[in-house]
Protein backbone atom coordinates (compact mmCIF):
# COMPACT_ATOMS: atom_id res chain seq x y z
CA UNK A 1 0.00 0.00 0.00
CA UNK A 2 1.03 3.51 -1.03
CA UNK A 3 0.67 6.77 1.54
CA UNK A 4 0.76 9.72 0.78
CA UNK A 5 0.34 12.50 2.87
CA UNK A 6 -0.88 16.52 2.33
CA UNK A 7 -0.76 18.49 5.15
CA UNK A 8 -2.80 22.04 4.57
CA UNK A 9 -3.69 25.49 6.17
CA UNK A 10 -6.73 25.79 7.72
CA UNK A 11 -7.81 28.03 5.01
CA UNK A 12 -10.77 28.24 2.52
CA UNK A 13 -8.40 29.11 -0.13
CA UNK A 14 -6.31 25.71 0.18
CA UNK A 15 -9.61 23.63 -0.33
CA UNK A 16 -8.95 23.40 -3.77
CA UNK A 17 -5.40 22.11 -3.37
CA UNK A 18 -6.99 18.99 -1.74
CA UNK A 19 -9.13 18.58 -4.51
CA UNK A 20 -6.35 18.53 -6.72
CA UNK A 21 -4.01 16.51 -4.84
CA UNK A 22 -6.55 13.62 -4.65
CA UNK A 23 -7.69 13.86 -8.24
CA UNK A 24 -3.83 13.41 -8.95
CA UNK A 25 -3.93 10.37 -6.60
CA UNK A 26 -7.45 8.77 -8.29
CA UNK A 27 -6.43 9.59 -11.33
CA UNK A 28 -3.15 7.73 -10.90
CA UNK A 29 -4.69 4.75 -9.17
CA UNK A 30 -6.89 4.89 -12.33
CA UNK A 31 -10.78 6.28 -11.22
CA UNK A 32 -12.92 6.85 -14.08
CA UNK A 33 -13.03 10.63 -14.70
CA UNK A 34 -16.99 10.58 -13.17
CA UNK A 35 -15.40 8.97 -9.47
CA UNK A 36 -12.57 11.53 -9.83
CA UNK A 37 -15.59 13.90 -9.61
CA UNK A 38 -17.35 12.51 -7.01
CA UNK A 39 -14.05 11.95 -4.95
CA UNK A 40 -13.48 15.58 -4.80
CA UNK A 41 -16.72 16.65 -3.93
CA UNK A 42 -16.98 14.11 -0.51
CA UNK A 43 -13.49 15.17 0.00
CA UNK A 44 -13.85 18.54 -0.01
CA UNK A 45 -17.06 18.68 2.04
CA UNK A 46 -14.75 17.33 5.11
CA UNK A 47 -11.88 19.96 4.23
CA UNK A 48 -14.96 22.63 4.07
CA UNK A 49 -16.62 21.69 7.73
CA UNK A 50 -12.85 21.68 9.01
CA UNK A 51 -12.43 25.36 7.55
CA UNK A 52 -15.38 26.47 9.23
CA UNK A 53 -15.49 24.74 12.33
CA UNK A 54 -11.82 24.99 12.67
CA UNK A 55 -11.44 28.67 14.30
CA UNK A 56 -7.79 30.03 14.86
CA UNK A 57 -7.27 27.53 17.71
CA UNK A 58 -5.58 25.04 14.49
CA UNK A 59 -3.49 26.26 11.97
CA UNK A 60 -3.34 23.26 9.91
CA UNK A 61 -5.04 19.75 9.03
CA UNK A 62 -3.63 16.71 7.42
CA UNK A 63 -5.18 14.52 4.62
CA UNK A 64 -3.66 10.38 4.75
CA UNK A 65 -4.46 9.04 1.01
CA UNK A 66 -4.11 5.67 1.38
CA UNK A 67 -3.70 3.56 -1.82
CA UNK A 68 -4.23 -0.18 -2.50
CA UNK A 69 -4.89 -2.04 -5.67
CA UNK A 70 -8.62 -1.84 -5.47
CA UNK A 71 -9.51 1.31 -2.85
CA UNK A 72 -8.43 4.23 -1.75
CA UNK A 73 -9.48 5.08 1.56
CA UNK A 74 -8.94 9.07 2.78
CA UNK A 75 -7.82 9.97 6.42
CA UNK A 76 -7.92 13.08 7.91
CA UNK A 77 -6.14 14.65 10.91
CA UNK A 78 -5.79 17.64 12.82
CA UNK A 79 -4.02 18.71 16.39
CA UNK A 80 -7.36 20.11 17.42
CA UNK A 81 -8.95 17.25 19.16
CA UNK A 82 -12.40 19.63 19.33
CA UNK A 83 -12.61 18.65 15.75
CA UNK A 84 -13.36 14.93 15.96
CA UNK A 85 -17.13 13.96 15.17
CA UNK A 86 -16.92 17.62 13.51
CA UNK A 87 -20.42 15.89 11.36
CA UNK A 88 -22.16 14.96 14.31
CA UNK A 89 -25.98 15.69 14.45
CA UNK A 90 -26.20 16.95 10.70
CA UNK A 91 -27.16 13.76 9.59
CA UNK A 92 -30.12 15.84 7.65
CA UNK A 93 -27.42 18.27 6.44
CA UNK A 94 -26.18 18.55 2.75
CA UNK A 95 -22.55 18.18 3.42
CA UNK A 96 -23.07 14.80 5.11
CA UNK A 97 -25.84 13.58 2.74
CA UNK A 98 -23.14 14.04 0.20
CA UNK A 99 -20.51 12.03 2.08
CA UNK A 100 -22.54 9.26 2.51
CA UNK A 101 -23.90 9.06 -1.31
CA UNK A 102 -20.32 9.67 -2.77
CA UNK A 103 -18.32 7.08 -0.68
CA UNK A 104 -18.51 3.67 -0.07
CA UNK A 105 -17.48 3.69 3.56
CA UNK A 106 -17.27 6.48 5.88
CA UNK A 107 -16.71 6.44 9.75
CA UNK A 108 -17.09 10.07 10.83
CA UNK A 109 -16.55 9.38 14.86
CA UNK A 110 -13.67 7.44 14.52
CA UNK A 111 -12.17 5.62 17.92
CA UNK A 112 -8.89 6.18 16.56
CA UNK A 113 -6.50 8.55 16.38
CA UNK A 114 -7.79 10.82 13.84
CA UNK A 115 -10.76 12.74 12.97
CA UNK A 116 -12.35 10.66 10.05
CA UNK A 117 -12.35 8.56 7.66
CA UNK A 118 -13.91 7.70 3.95
CA UNK A 119 -12.79 5.32 1.08
CA UNK A 120 -14.23 4.28 -2.22
CA UNK A 121 -13.35 0.65 -4.16
CA UNK A 122 -11.81 0.86 -7.55
CA UNK A 123 -14.60 -1.35 -9.39
CA UNK A 124 -12.72 -3.74 -11.90
CA UNK A 125 -14.75 -2.65 -14.71
CA UNK A 126 -13.83 0.94 -14.41
CA UNK B 1 -6.73 25.32 -12.31
CA UNK B 2 -10.11 24.75 -14.26
CA UNK B 3 -11.84 27.77 -14.04
CA UNK B 4 -12.20 30.86 -12.08
CA UNK B 5 -15.51 31.50 -11.09
CA UNK B 6 -17.60 33.62 -12.90
CA UNK B 7 -21.43 35.06 -13.21
CA UNK B 8 -22.46 37.09 -16.12
CA UNK B 9 -26.09 38.18 -16.56
CA UNK B 10 -28.21 38.58 -19.85
CA UNK B 11 -32.03 40.23 -19.60
CA UNK B 12 -34.30 37.89 -21.80
CA UNK B 13 -37.36 37.31 -22.50
CA UNK B 14 -38.24 34.77 -20.41
CA UNK B 15 -36.29 36.21 -18.13
CA UNK B 16 -33.01 36.97 -15.96
CA UNK B 17 -30.36 34.80 -17.08
CA UNK B 18 -27.38 33.83 -15.12
CA UNK B 19 -24.13 31.80 -16.71
CA UNK B 20 -22.19 30.48 -14.06
CA UNK B 21 -18.81 28.60 -15.36
CA UNK B 22 -16.19 27.79 -13.33
CA UNK B 23 -15.63 26.30 -9.74
CA UNK B 24 -17.90 27.07 -7.43
CA UNK B 25 -16.29 26.02 -3.79
CA UNK B 26 -15.81 27.35 -0.32
CA UNK B 27 -13.06 30.08 -1.44
CA UNK B 28 -14.45 31.23 -4.65
CA UNK B 29 -18.34 31.68 -3.64
CA UNK B 30 -17.34 34.15 -0.88
CA UNK B 31 -18.41 36.98 -3.22
CA UNK B 32 -20.64 35.10 -5.34
CA UNK B 33 -23.16 34.76 -2.15
CA UNK B 34 -23.92 38.69 -2.27
CA UNK B 35 -23.68 39.12 -5.72
CA UNK B 36 -26.54 36.61 -6.85
CA UNK B 37 -28.72 37.58 -3.95
CA UNK B 38 -28.71 40.69 -5.75
CA UNK B 39 -29.47 40.01 -8.78
CA UNK B 40 -32.47 37.63 -7.52
CA UNK B 41 -33.89 40.67 -5.15
CA UNK B 42 -33.57 42.93 -8.67
CA UNK B 43 -35.00 40.89 -10.73
CA UNK B 44 -38.44 41.83 -12.09
CA UNK B 45 -38.77 37.99 -14.02
CA UNK B 46 -37.82 34.57 -13.02
CA UNK B 47 -34.20 33.27 -12.79
CA UNK B 48 -32.51 31.26 -15.12
CA UNK B 49 -29.45 29.74 -14.17
CA UNK B 50 -27.37 28.71 -16.98
CA UNK B 51 -24.59 25.76 -16.02
CA UNK B 52 -23.29 24.58 -18.86
CA UNK B 53 -19.64 26.18 -18.17
CA UNK B 54 -20.28 25.42 -14.28
CA UNK B 55 -17.62 22.64 -13.62
CA UNK B 56 -17.52 22.01 -9.88
CA UNK B 57 -20.17 22.68 -7.09
CA UNK B 58 -20.58 21.20 -3.26
CA UNK B 59 -22.32 22.07 -0.18
CA UNK B 60 -21.25 25.29 -0.07
CA UNK B 61 -22.42 26.77 -3.19
CA UNK B 62 -26.05 24.49 -2.90
CA UNK B 63 -26.29 26.43 -0.03
CA UNK B 64 -26.29 29.59 -1.70
CA UNK B 65 -28.62 28.33 -4.58
CA UNK B 66 -31.30 27.41 -1.81
CA UNK B 67 -30.49 31.18 -0.25
CA UNK B 68 -31.06 32.36 -3.68
CA UNK B 69 -34.20 30.36 -4.06
CA UNK B 70 -35.65 31.68 -0.64
CA UNK B 71 -35.28 35.31 -1.51
CA UNK B 72 -36.68 34.49 -5.34
CA UNK B 73 -39.77 32.99 -3.32
CA UNK B 74 -40.25 35.86 -1.34
CA UNK B 75 -40.36 38.02 -4.67
CA UNK B 76 -42.95 35.39 -6.59
CA UNK B 77 -40.53 34.31 -8.83
CA UNK B 78 -39.57 30.84 -10.17
CA UNK B 79 -35.58 29.77 -10.28
CA UNK B 80 -35.27 27.46 -13.09
CA UNK B 81 -31.97 25.63 -13.34
CA UNK B 82 -30.92 24.42 -16.75
CA UNK B 83 -28.21 22.69 -18.64
CA UNK B 84 -26.21 20.95 -15.50
CA UNK B 85 -23.59 18.56 -16.02
CA UNK B 86 -24.29 15.37 -15.05
CA UNK B 87 -21.53 15.59 -12.02
CA UNK B 88 -23.44 18.52 -10.28
CA UNK B 89 -26.89 16.93 -11.39
CA UNK B 90 -25.91 13.79 -9.16
CA UNK B 91 -25.43 16.32 -6.15
CA UNK B 92 -29.30 17.62 -6.59
CA UNK B 93 -30.38 14.29 -6.72
CA UNK B 94 -28.56 13.21 -3.64
CA UNK B 95 -29.35 16.17 -1.59
CA UNK B 96 -33.30 15.68 -2.92
CA UNK B 97 -32.48 19.62 -4.10
CA UNK B 98 -33.57 17.88 -7.45
CA UNK B 99 -37.40 18.38 -5.82
CA UNK B 100 -37.02 21.93 -4.47
CA UNK B 101 -35.57 23.51 -7.82
CA UNK B 102 -37.28 23.37 -11.02
CA UNK B 103 -34.29 21.42 -13.19
CA UNK B 104 -34.36 21.94 -16.64
CA UNK B 105 -31.84 20.36 -20.01
CA UNK C 1 3.70 32.66 5.63
CA UNK C 2 1.57 29.39 4.75
CA UNK C 3 3.27 25.52 4.73
CA UNK C 4 2.03 23.19 2.90
CA UNK C 5 3.22 19.26 2.73
CA UNK C 6 3.42 17.01 0.62
CA UNK C 7 4.94 13.30 1.99
CA UNK C 8 5.40 11.01 -0.87
CA UNK C 9 6.12 7.44 -2.19
CA UNK C 10 9.91 7.56 -3.37
CA UNK C 11 8.51 5.94 -6.89
CA UNK C 12 8.83 7.14 -10.09
CA UNK C 13 4.69 7.08 -10.57
CA UNK C 14 3.86 10.07 -8.11
CA UNK C 15 6.34 12.46 -9.48
CA UNK C 16 3.60 13.58 -11.57
CA UNK C 17 1.37 14.41 -8.16
CA UNK C 18 4.27 16.66 -6.68
CA UNK C 19 4.04 18.53 -10.17
CA UNK C 20 0.16 18.52 -9.74
CA UNK C 21 0.56 19.80 -6.30
CA UNK C 22 3.54 22.98 -6.96
CA UNK C 23 1.18 23.95 -9.93
CA UNK C 24 -2.11 24.27 -7.34
CA UNK C 25 -0.03 26.07 -4.93
CA UNK C 26 2.06 28.71 -7.51
CA UNK C 27 -1.52 29.40 -9.49
CA UNK C 28 -3.12 29.70 -6.05
CA UNK C 29 0.34 32.40 -5.49
CA UNK C 30 -0.69 33.95 -8.54
CA UNK C 31 2.17 32.69 -10.96
CA UNK C 32 1.89 32.79 -14.61
CA UNK C 33 1.47 29.75 -16.35
CA UNK C 34 4.66 30.12 -18.17
CA UNK C 35 6.65 30.36 -14.64
CA UNK C 36 4.60 27.68 -13.34
CA UNK C 37 5.81 25.16 -16.05
CA UNK C 38 9.46 26.15 -15.25
CA UNK C 39 8.66 25.36 -11.42
CA UNK C 40 7.06 22.26 -12.81
CA UNK C 41 10.19 21.37 -14.29
CA UNK C 42 13.05 22.57 -11.49
CA UNK C 43 10.77 20.43 -8.46
CA UNK C 44 10.68 17.36 -10.68
CA UNK C 45 14.10 17.58 -11.29
CA UNK C 46 14.61 16.91 -7.50
CA UNK C 47 11.97 14.34 -7.59
CA UNK C 48 13.64 12.28 -10.40
CA UNK C 49 17.01 12.70 -8.74
CA UNK C 50 15.56 11.44 -5.47
CA UNK C 51 13.51 8.39 -6.82
CA UNK C 52 17.03 7.48 -9.20
CA UNK C 53 19.04 7.49 -6.14
CA UNK C 54 16.66 6.41 -3.60
CA UNK C 55 17.10 2.59 -3.92
CA UNK C 56 15.06 0.65 -1.47
CA UNK C 57 16.53 2.33 1.61
CA UNK C 58 13.97 5.00 2.00
CA UNK C 59 10.40 4.78 1.54
CA UNK C 60 9.35 8.14 1.45
CA UNK C 61 10.29 11.41 1.11
CA UNK C 62 9.00 15.33 1.95
CA UNK C 63 8.19 18.54 0.23
CA UNK C 64 7.59 21.34 1.56
CA UNK C 65 5.91 24.43 0.38
CA UNK C 66 6.62 27.81 1.99
CA UNK C 67 4.15 30.08 0.88
CA UNK C 68 4.63 34.07 1.43
CA UNK C 69 3.22 37.01 -0.48
CA UNK C 70 6.39 37.50 -2.62
CA UNK C 71 8.21 33.96 -2.86
CA UNK C 72 7.63 30.57 -3.36
CA UNK C 73 10.40 28.11 -1.27
CA UNK C 74 10.57 24.81 -1.47
CA UNK C 75 12.49 22.46 0.84
CA UNK C 76 13.02 18.87 0.15
CA UNK C 77 13.71 16.31 2.89
CA UNK C 78 13.96 12.75 3.42
CA UNK C 79 14.89 10.39 6.37
CA UNK C 80 17.14 8.92 4.66
CA UNK C 81 20.66 11.30 5.21
CA UNK C 82 22.89 9.50 2.03
CA UNK C 83 19.97 11.02 0.08
CA UNK C 84 21.71 15.07 0.85
CA UNK C 85 23.82 16.72 -1.37
CA UNK C 86 22.71 14.48 -4.19
CA UNK C 87 23.56 17.00 -7.13
CA UNK C 88 27.05 17.06 -6.12
CA UNK C 89 29.71 17.08 -8.76
CA UNK C 90 26.82 16.64 -11.10
CA UNK C 91 27.33 20.38 -12.21
CA UNK C 92 27.36 19.92 -16.19
CA UNK C 93 24.24 17.53 -16.33
CA UNK C 94 21.03 18.25 -17.47
CA UNK C 95 18.99 18.48 -14.10
CA UNK C 96 21.47 20.98 -12.35
CA UNK C 97 21.63 23.24 -15.43
CA UNK C 98 17.66 23.16 -15.39
CA UNK C 99 17.27 23.83 -12.17
CA UNK C 100 19.62 26.25 -11.38
CA UNK C 101 18.34 28.41 -14.50
CA UNK C 102 14.57 28.47 -13.39
CA UNK C 103 14.74 29.00 -10.04
CA UNK C 104 15.67 32.11 -8.02
CA UNK C 105 17.92 30.61 -5.36
CA UNK C 106 18.28 27.16 -4.93
CA UNK C 107 20.40 25.69 -2.36
CA UNK C 108 22.00 21.97 -3.50
CA UNK C 109 23.77 21.36 -0.09
CA UNK C 110 22.10 22.65 3.40
CA UNK C 111 23.88 22.92 6.65
CA UNK C 112 19.88 22.56 7.96
CA UNK C 113 17.58 19.91 8.44
CA UNK C 114 17.22 18.91 5.01
CA UNK C 115 18.31 17.78 1.80
CA UNK C 116 17.90 20.89 -0.35
CA UNK C 117 16.26 23.82 -0.93
CA UNK C 118 14.77 26.30 -3.64
CA UNK C 119 12.69 29.66 -4.20
CA UNK C 120 11.89 31.58 -7.00
CA UNK C 121 10.18 35.36 -6.43
CA UNK C 122 6.83 36.20 -7.64
CA UNK C 123 7.24 39.41 -9.59
CA UNK C 124 5.20 42.11 -9.03
CA UNK C 125 4.14 42.85 -12.88
CA UNK C 126 3.23 39.35 -13.30
CA UNK D 1 -3.89 14.86 -15.93
CA UNK D 2 -3.03 16.69 -19.13
CA UNK D 3 -2.09 14.16 -21.28
CA UNK D 4 -0.73 10.49 -21.37
CA UNK D 5 2.41 9.63 -23.41
CA UNK D 6 1.88 9.19 -27.21
CA UNK D 7 3.92 8.12 -29.47
CA UNK D 8 2.99 7.98 -33.30
CA UNK D 9 5.12 7.59 -36.72
CA UNK D 10 3.82 8.51 -40.09
CA UNK D 11 7.02 8.12 -42.55
CA UNK D 12 6.89 11.21 -45.39
CA UNK D 13 8.49 11.85 -48.53
CA UNK D 14 11.31 14.01 -45.89
CA UNK D 15 11.69 11.53 -43.21
CA UNK D 16 10.38 9.46 -40.30
CA UNK D 17 7.96 11.77 -38.69
CA UNK D 18 7.54 10.88 -34.68
CA UNK D 19 4.52 12.75 -33.22
CA UNK D 20 5.10 12.83 -29.25
CA UNK D 21 2.20 13.86 -27.09
CA UNK D 22 1.24 14.53 -23.79
CA UNK D 23 3.53 14.26 -21.10
CA UNK D 24 7.65 12.88 -20.94
CA UNK D 25 8.88 12.18 -17.29
CA UNK D 26 10.38 9.89 -15.36
CA UNK D 27 7.20 7.56 -15.13
CA UNK D 28 5.83 7.71 -18.81
CA UNK D 29 9.44 7.38 -20.66
CA UNK D 30 10.01 4.16 -19.37
CA UNK D 31 8.58 2.81 -22.28
CA UNK D 32 9.21 5.22 -24.13
CA UNK D 33 12.94 4.92 -24.59
CA UNK D 34 12.75 1.58 -26.49
CA UNK D 35 10.17 2.56 -28.72
CA UNK D 36 11.66 5.29 -29.72
CA UNK D 37 14.91 4.04 -30.39
CA UNK D 38 14.07 0.94 -32.67
CA UNK D 39 12.21 3.31 -34.87
CA UNK D 40 15.72 5.35 -35.24
CA UNK D 41 17.67 2.17 -35.43
CA UNK D 42 15.26 0.78 -38.52
CA UNK D 43 14.63 4.18 -40.09
CA UNK D 44 16.21 4.48 -43.67
CA UNK D 45 15.28 8.66 -43.61
CA UNK D 46 16.09 11.66 -41.50
CA UNK D 47 14.16 11.68 -37.78
CA UNK D 48 11.46 14.48 -37.56
CA UNK D 49 10.28 14.90 -34.74
CA UNK D 50 6.74 17.10 -34.37
CA UNK D 51 6.04 17.68 -30.81
CA UNK D 52 2.90 20.36 -31.08
CA UNK D 53 0.98 18.05 -28.93
CA UNK D 54 4.13 17.62 -26.31
CA UNK D 55 3.45 18.85 -23.32
CA UNK D 56 5.90 18.58 -20.67
CA UNK D 57 9.62 16.96 -20.70
CA UNK D 58 12.47 17.33 -18.07
CA UNK D 59 16.19 15.73 -17.72
CA UNK D 60 14.62 12.17 -18.44
CA UNK D 61 13.20 12.91 -21.57
CA UNK D 62 15.85 15.44 -22.72
CA UNK D 63 18.51 12.27 -21.98
CA UNK D 64 16.34 9.97 -24.03
CA UNK D 65 16.30 12.58 -26.94
CA UNK D 66 19.82 12.73 -26.54
CA UNK D 67 20.63 9.01 -26.89
CA UNK D 68 18.52 8.86 -30.11
CA UNK D 69 20.84 11.60 -31.51
CA UNK D 70 23.36 9.18 -30.79
CA UNK D 71 21.60 6.62 -32.78
CA UNK D 72 20.93 8.28 -35.50
CA UNK D 73 24.31 9.54 -36.31
CA UNK D 74 25.82 6.29 -36.07
CA UNK D 75 23.27 5.93 -39.35
CA UNK D 76 24.46 9.10 -40.61
CA UNK D 77 20.89 10.41 -40.36
CA UNK D 78 19.89 13.82 -39.14
CA UNK D 79 16.76 14.33 -36.20
CA UNK D 80 15.05 17.49 -36.47
CA UNK D 81 13.24 18.44 -33.93
CA UNK D 82 10.21 21.11 -34.71
CA UNK D 83 6.76 22.58 -33.53
CA UNK D 84 8.60 22.95 -29.57
CA UNK D 85 6.39 24.49 -27.17
CA UNK D 86 8.20 27.60 -25.92
CA UNK D 87 8.41 26.73 -22.41
CA UNK D 88 10.25 23.11 -23.67
CA UNK D 89 12.31 24.98 -26.15
CA UNK D 90 13.22 27.08 -23.18
CA UNK D 91 14.76 23.69 -21.92
CA UNK D 92 16.81 22.83 -24.99
CA UNK D 93 18.43 26.74 -24.76
CA UNK D 94 19.30 26.69 -20.97
CA UNK D 95 21.01 22.89 -21.42
CA UNK D 96 22.80 23.76 -24.99
CA UNK D 97 21.10 21.04 -26.32
CA UNK D 98 19.66 23.42 -28.99
CA UNK D 99 23.23 23.52 -30.41
CA UNK D 100 23.08 20.07 -30.93
CA UNK D 101 19.86 19.20 -32.35
CA UNK D 102 18.37 20.65 -35.59
CA UNK D 103 15.41 22.85 -34.25
CA UNK D 104 12.71 24.23 -36.35
CA UNK D 105 9.42 25.60 -36.15
N1 LIG E 1 -33.59 18.59 0.71
C1 LIG E 1 -33.69 19.91 0.99
N2 LIG E 1 -34.78 20.60 0.62
C2 LIG E 1 -34.87 21.92 0.87
N3 LIG E 1 -33.94 22.64 1.48
C3 LIG E 1 -32.83 22.01 1.88
C4 LIG E 1 -32.65 20.62 1.68
N4 LIG E 1 -31.45 20.27 2.20
C5 LIG E 1 -30.92 21.40 2.70
N5 LIG E 1 -31.74 22.45 2.52
C6 LIG E 1 -31.48 23.84 2.90
O1 LIG E 1 -30.24 24.26 2.33
C7 LIG E 1 -29.56 25.15 3.19
C8 LIG E 1 -28.18 24.71 3.46
O2 LIG E 1 -28.24 23.42 3.99
P1 LIG E 1 -27.16 22.75 4.94
O3 LIG E 1 -25.81 22.90 4.37
O4 LIG E 1 -27.65 21.38 5.19
O5 LIG E 1 -27.37 23.55 6.28
P2 LIG E 1 -26.58 24.69 7.00
O6 LIG E 1 -26.39 25.79 6.02
O7 LIG E 1 -27.56 25.03 8.09
O8 LIG E 1 -25.33 24.07 7.50
C9 LIG E 1 -30.41 25.24 4.44
O9 LIG E 1 -31.17 26.43 4.38
C10 LIG E 1 -31.32 24.02 4.39
O10 LIG E 1 -32.56 24.26 5.01
N1 LIG F 1 25.00 20.36 -23.79
C1 LIG F 1 25.07 19.05 -24.14
N2 LIG F 1 25.47 18.74 -25.38
C2 LIG F 1 25.52 17.45 -25.76
N3 LIG F 1 25.17 16.41 -25.00
C3 LIG F 1 24.77 16.67 -23.76
C4 LIG F 1 24.69 18.00 -23.26
N4 LIG F 1 24.25 17.94 -21.98
C5 LIG F 1 24.06 16.65 -21.71
N5 LIG F 1 24.36 15.88 -22.77
C6 LIG F 1 24.23 14.42 -22.86
O1 LIG F 1 22.89 14.06 -22.50
C7 LIG F 1 22.89 12.81 -21.84
C8 LIG F 1 22.14 12.92 -20.55
O2 LIG F 1 22.76 13.92 -19.78
P1 LIG F 1 22.77 14.00 -18.21
O3 LIG F 1 21.41 13.85 -17.68
O4 LIG F 1 23.50 15.25 -17.87
O5 LIG F 1 23.74 12.84 -17.80
P2 LIG F 1 23.49 11.38 -17.22
O6 LIG F 1 22.52 10.69 -18.12
O7 LIG F 1 24.90 10.84 -17.32
O8 LIG F 1 23.03 11.58 -15.83
C9 LIG F 1 24.34 12.40 -21.66
O9 LIG F 1 24.63 11.47 -22.66
C10 LIG F 1 25.12 13.68 -21.87
O10 LIG F 1 26.37 13.45 -22.43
Amino acid sequence: MDCIELLLPLKAEYVSLARLAVSGVANRMGFDIETIEDIKVALAEVCNKLVQKGSNSVQSYKIVFNVSVDKLNIVFDCEDKSLRCIFEGEGEKLGVSIINALMDEVEFCSNNSYLMSMSIALKGDS
Amino acid sequence: MSGELKLRQENKQEGTCIYISGEVDIYSSQGLKEKLYEIVDSSEKDIIFDCSELNYIDSTGLGIFVGALKKAKQNNKRIIITKLKENIKKLFVITGLDKVFVIEE
